[in-house]
């Protein structure tokens, strides 16, 4: 469904964040994206959703290379994708509701649908009582889980979840965590960007690190502590924990 | 789309930020108060030149010994005529001593001078609108049996001509320098509200909403916000007029001059109100789509 | 403060924000641009009806029989006079023949006069700055030996000072509300630039910057925009102004108007740059301490 | 030297998120602050740098009522306080160097002063050779690091760090913790608001936790997996981790 083929990056004037990036991800897969902090994934997530475009290489989704797609088929590929920004990428000025409605509204969906369909994705986050304050005054953990509301809303078939539990409680991250493989396993293609190893102990999944500018499959092992092996593990730049 | 996005969200935008918004159609309003004075105090002084400047007065010399009857024939012919107005007859005494209060200083001079060589004048002036023909109604008397010679004062209406051709030129000039000082204000202080809300359009961009779409709410936003300061600007515009004119009255000097002004036609403010709305539309939706594909690179 | 932090970072932000800055920039130097022309439009009209409207020809008419002696003492005297401009000395014969031209279409009028009957007179100007007191002036020759009558149009010279006062009674209000608009604009795009870096100054704020420290940069900031923009607009209205002389200088009827108009002296425009400067400054300041005030509650 | 007394907070028109708080922080301290989102860890360090008012109570530092400040001693207060926010609160048109600086720039110290301060902060979180770029385009960690080196900048008495490691990686996380025993053993009050049981694992402390409006002591036990006693786990909505 996801193909990246030969996909390189360099922001301009910079050295290149990927090179050469194959990446083979089919339809209804769950995988972790991992890596140090300026490894590359919220890279990976802009080329995806074409907030950036590839320095070299193509991009496809169920088959459509969307490097090729003008203005118009760009925002309809979006609504393809559901993501949860790393920085939230809020309107601040906005309801909880509005926000999370945002896409469904840019759609031109009915009024009473957008209702609808708002009001169950603050359901599944518990925010659904605070529906009218404004985003600007919610705490960092709340502005995050009004991020994943609103990249449900669209049902989309693929999300991609950058650092998606960075600022909640683990009660809250295991619901959210939760959430994202009961949609998985109704059919939607899930890939959560994090660097947290413990998520990824708790919510066992295919995981793939970014590592020298390029992505590779990380070989899960059956250890309670940590689900890779020791040599991922210090890729990962990840201490012995316990 | 206008109706399910556009609309309630541009007046939504405008109540949110209403900050923003005050500034913007203050700033909006003041840049159509000065435009408007501009163009009203150039409309009032071409007007009131073109009235109160033109010395029409059109004087026909009758024939030495021209009979009472035809006098009164031509009389009648004149004030019968539309393009006339104010015709007077005046008899060679009045004439006369017409003459010496216009030569001033200089009425010595007309000691010497015998009523009776002078001929009997019809003067009268021309309506507004027929003062262009001048030159044309003249020969037309001129060949009236019974009018000897017709004076107008051409060299003075020579003058006039100049002064309003000087006025329109350099008026239109400096309206043409308004106008574009006026669509820089507005198109900039579109472009800065907008470059401040870069990440909103990223954001609603991000989340698949087309162009079109994403447009249609500023383009709404703008088109009220210019609207509204439109109407700021028409009253502002309204009050300075009706004080200039009320103090113009208030002056016995001056009161006819103030009768005389003219504000805005309706006719002309209904096209300029549907303008500024259509052009505060049409500056966010450029300034918005210029962005866009800045942001789609 | 200002040298170790409010200069470079005020310049600093109008080089990173550019556009922003220039968005200001322009819609500073537009209202700048409005400004001037209406106060140069102003100026002009009153500098030039001033000498231009103003007929202040003085006769002398000298005595019947005067000697060529005295006649040319009399003369002497007056082109002595530091207040007289374009003295000269008409005979009867030049002056009936002046006059003859003055009546125009009348002119037959004067076939009965003999210029034996008229006196020679001495027709001169007064220089700009002497014609409010061309009573006392022509009082003063009134009393000269050899002198009889002296006249001068005193009527048109009311006609001209009643011109000039609605002129410059509608003109300052109507420049009055251009400076109100052009500083609603100038302080309203300042807060709108402001209202939009809120994040800034709150950052900054929670840095431990005092109010004077934050506020430093953007003065800065302002003083430079405002600057910036009372020079491209002062550019602005010299080519305006040069292209509406050079267009009335070519044109031979109003060549001699081309010749008498002003620019702003160098005096008036020194004083406004640094108003523009502290304007922008002042602006800036008031718009971040108000700011601030609500940002710390 | 941190002293809350009968400290409420309500946000306009909203239930209060604080009442009746009593905290007392010594200098020299090193302490956890935690809490479900929302709880009211950020607005505890609000309060503390007068970014917002208490409505009710005082609040000391130094023996000093610092409700009672006026708006220069605010500033002055401020410096004293080195705060790393959840949201980092970087200017994005500025380098990683001139954001750093930012604060000892604004307290008018000599240009080559605030040079070797910036290189010497920035060296800390590994940033020294990128110092040139600009915050914007940096990855969500790499602007953590820069927050958390501006905090650092002015070498103030207090640090407070507000969820400084949710977007870092583990060697990153590893070493900013580090950092801030280091400059804790060298005198600085450091108060860490965090809702990673992991982290207080790995560098336990003593924890303060805010629950029903108020800050609780929470008692540490001896457990390899967890810090906290099992009811302050339950508390915390920790789920039963490995
Ligand atoms: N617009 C940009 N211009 C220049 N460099 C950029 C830009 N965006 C990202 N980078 C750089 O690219 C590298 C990868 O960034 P990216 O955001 O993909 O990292 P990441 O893996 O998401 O890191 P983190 O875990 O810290 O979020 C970083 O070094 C970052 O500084
Ligand atoms: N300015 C404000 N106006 C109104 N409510 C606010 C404001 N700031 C915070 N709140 C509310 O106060 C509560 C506590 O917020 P706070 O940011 O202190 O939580 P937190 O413990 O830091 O949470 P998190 O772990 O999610 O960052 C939240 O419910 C939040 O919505
Ligand atoms: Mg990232
Ligand atoms: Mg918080």
């Amino acid at each position: 469904m996801i193909e990246f083929d030969g996909v390189s990056k360099s922001y301009l004037g910079m050295r290149p964040v990927l090179e050469n990036v194959v990446l083979r991800v089919k339809r209804g897969d769950f995988l972790y994206l991992t890596g140090v902090s300026g490894a590359g994934k919220t890279t990976v997530f802009k080329l995806l959703m074409l907030l950036e475009r590839p320095t070299a290489g193509t991009i496809k989704l169920n088959g459509a290379e969307v490097t090729a797609l003008d203005s118009r088929q760009t925002a309809f590929h979006r609504r393809r994708i559901g993501m949860v920004f790393q920085d939230y990428r809020l309107l601040p000025r906005l309801s909880i509701e509005e926000n999370v409605a945002l896409p469904l509204r840019v759609a031109g969906l009915p009024r009473v649908q957008v209702r609808k369909r708002t009001a169950e994705c603050l359901r599944w986050v518990g925010l659904e009582e605070r529906r009218q304050e404004l985003v600007q005054v919610l705490s960092g953990g709340e502005q995050q889980l009004v991020a994943i509301s609103r990249a449900m809303a669209f049902d989309p078939p693929v999300v991609l979840a950058d650092e998606p539990t960075g600022n909640l409680d683990q009660n809250m991250a295991h619901t959210v965590m939760s959430l994202l493989q009961r949609i998985n396993q109704r059919g939607t293609t899930v890939i959560v960007a994090t660097h947290d190893l413990h998520l990824i102990r708790s919510f066992r999944a295919r995981t793939l690190l970014i590592k020298d500018r390029a992505i590779h499959e990380v070989r899960l092992v059956d250890h309670p502590d940590s689900p890779f092996s020791p040599e991922a593990e210090r890729s990962l730049g990840a201490v012995p924990t316990g | 789309m206008y109706f399910s996005y556009g609309i309630p969200r541009g007046l939504q935008s405008i109540r949110t930020d209403w900050r923003a918004s005050i500034y913007s159609t203050l700033i909006i309003a003041a840049s159509f108060a000065m435009l408007g004075i501009g163009v009203l105090l150039y409309l009032n002084v071409v007007h009131i030149s073109r009235i109160w400047l033109a010395n029409t007065t059109v004087s026909l010399f009758l024939d030495q010994g021209i009979s009472a009857e035809r006098r009164q024939a031509v009389l009648e012919r004149v004030r019968a005529d539309p393009a006339v107005i104010h015709a007077i007859e005046v008899s060679p005494q009045e004439g006369l001593s017409q003459l010496a209060g216009k030569l001033g200083a200089d009425h010595g001079l007309m000691n010497g001078v015998d009523p009776a060589n002078l001929p009997y004048t019809i003067d009268f002036d021309l309506s507004v609108d027929e003062r262009a023909n001048i030159r044309k109604i003249a020969a037309r008397y001129g060949a009236l049996e019974g009018v000897g010679e017709v004076v107008y004062a051409e060299r003075a209406l020579e003058k006039v001509r100049l002064f309003l051709l000087v006025t329109q030129a350099v008026g239109l000039f400096f309206i043409a320098l308004i106008v574009l000082s006026f669509l820089f204000i507005v198109s900039n202080s579109t472009k800065l509200s907008l470059h401040t809300r870069r990440d909103e359009i990223e954001i609603l961009s991000a989340v698949g909403a087309t162009r079109s779409v994403i447009s249609s709410s500023f383009v709404i936003e703008g088109m009220t916000l210019s609207g509204a300061g439109f109407l700021i600007a028409l009253g502002i515009a309204w009050v300075s007029y009706q004080l200039i004119v009320a103090a113009l009255i208030w002056n016995p000097a001056t009161s006819a001059l103030g009768e005389r002004t003219l504000f805005f036609p309706l006719k002309m403010l209904l096209p300029a109100f549907a303008a500024a709305v259509l052009l505060g539309g049409a500056g966010s939706h450029i300034s918005v789509s210029r962005m866009l594909r800045g942001i789609e690179g």
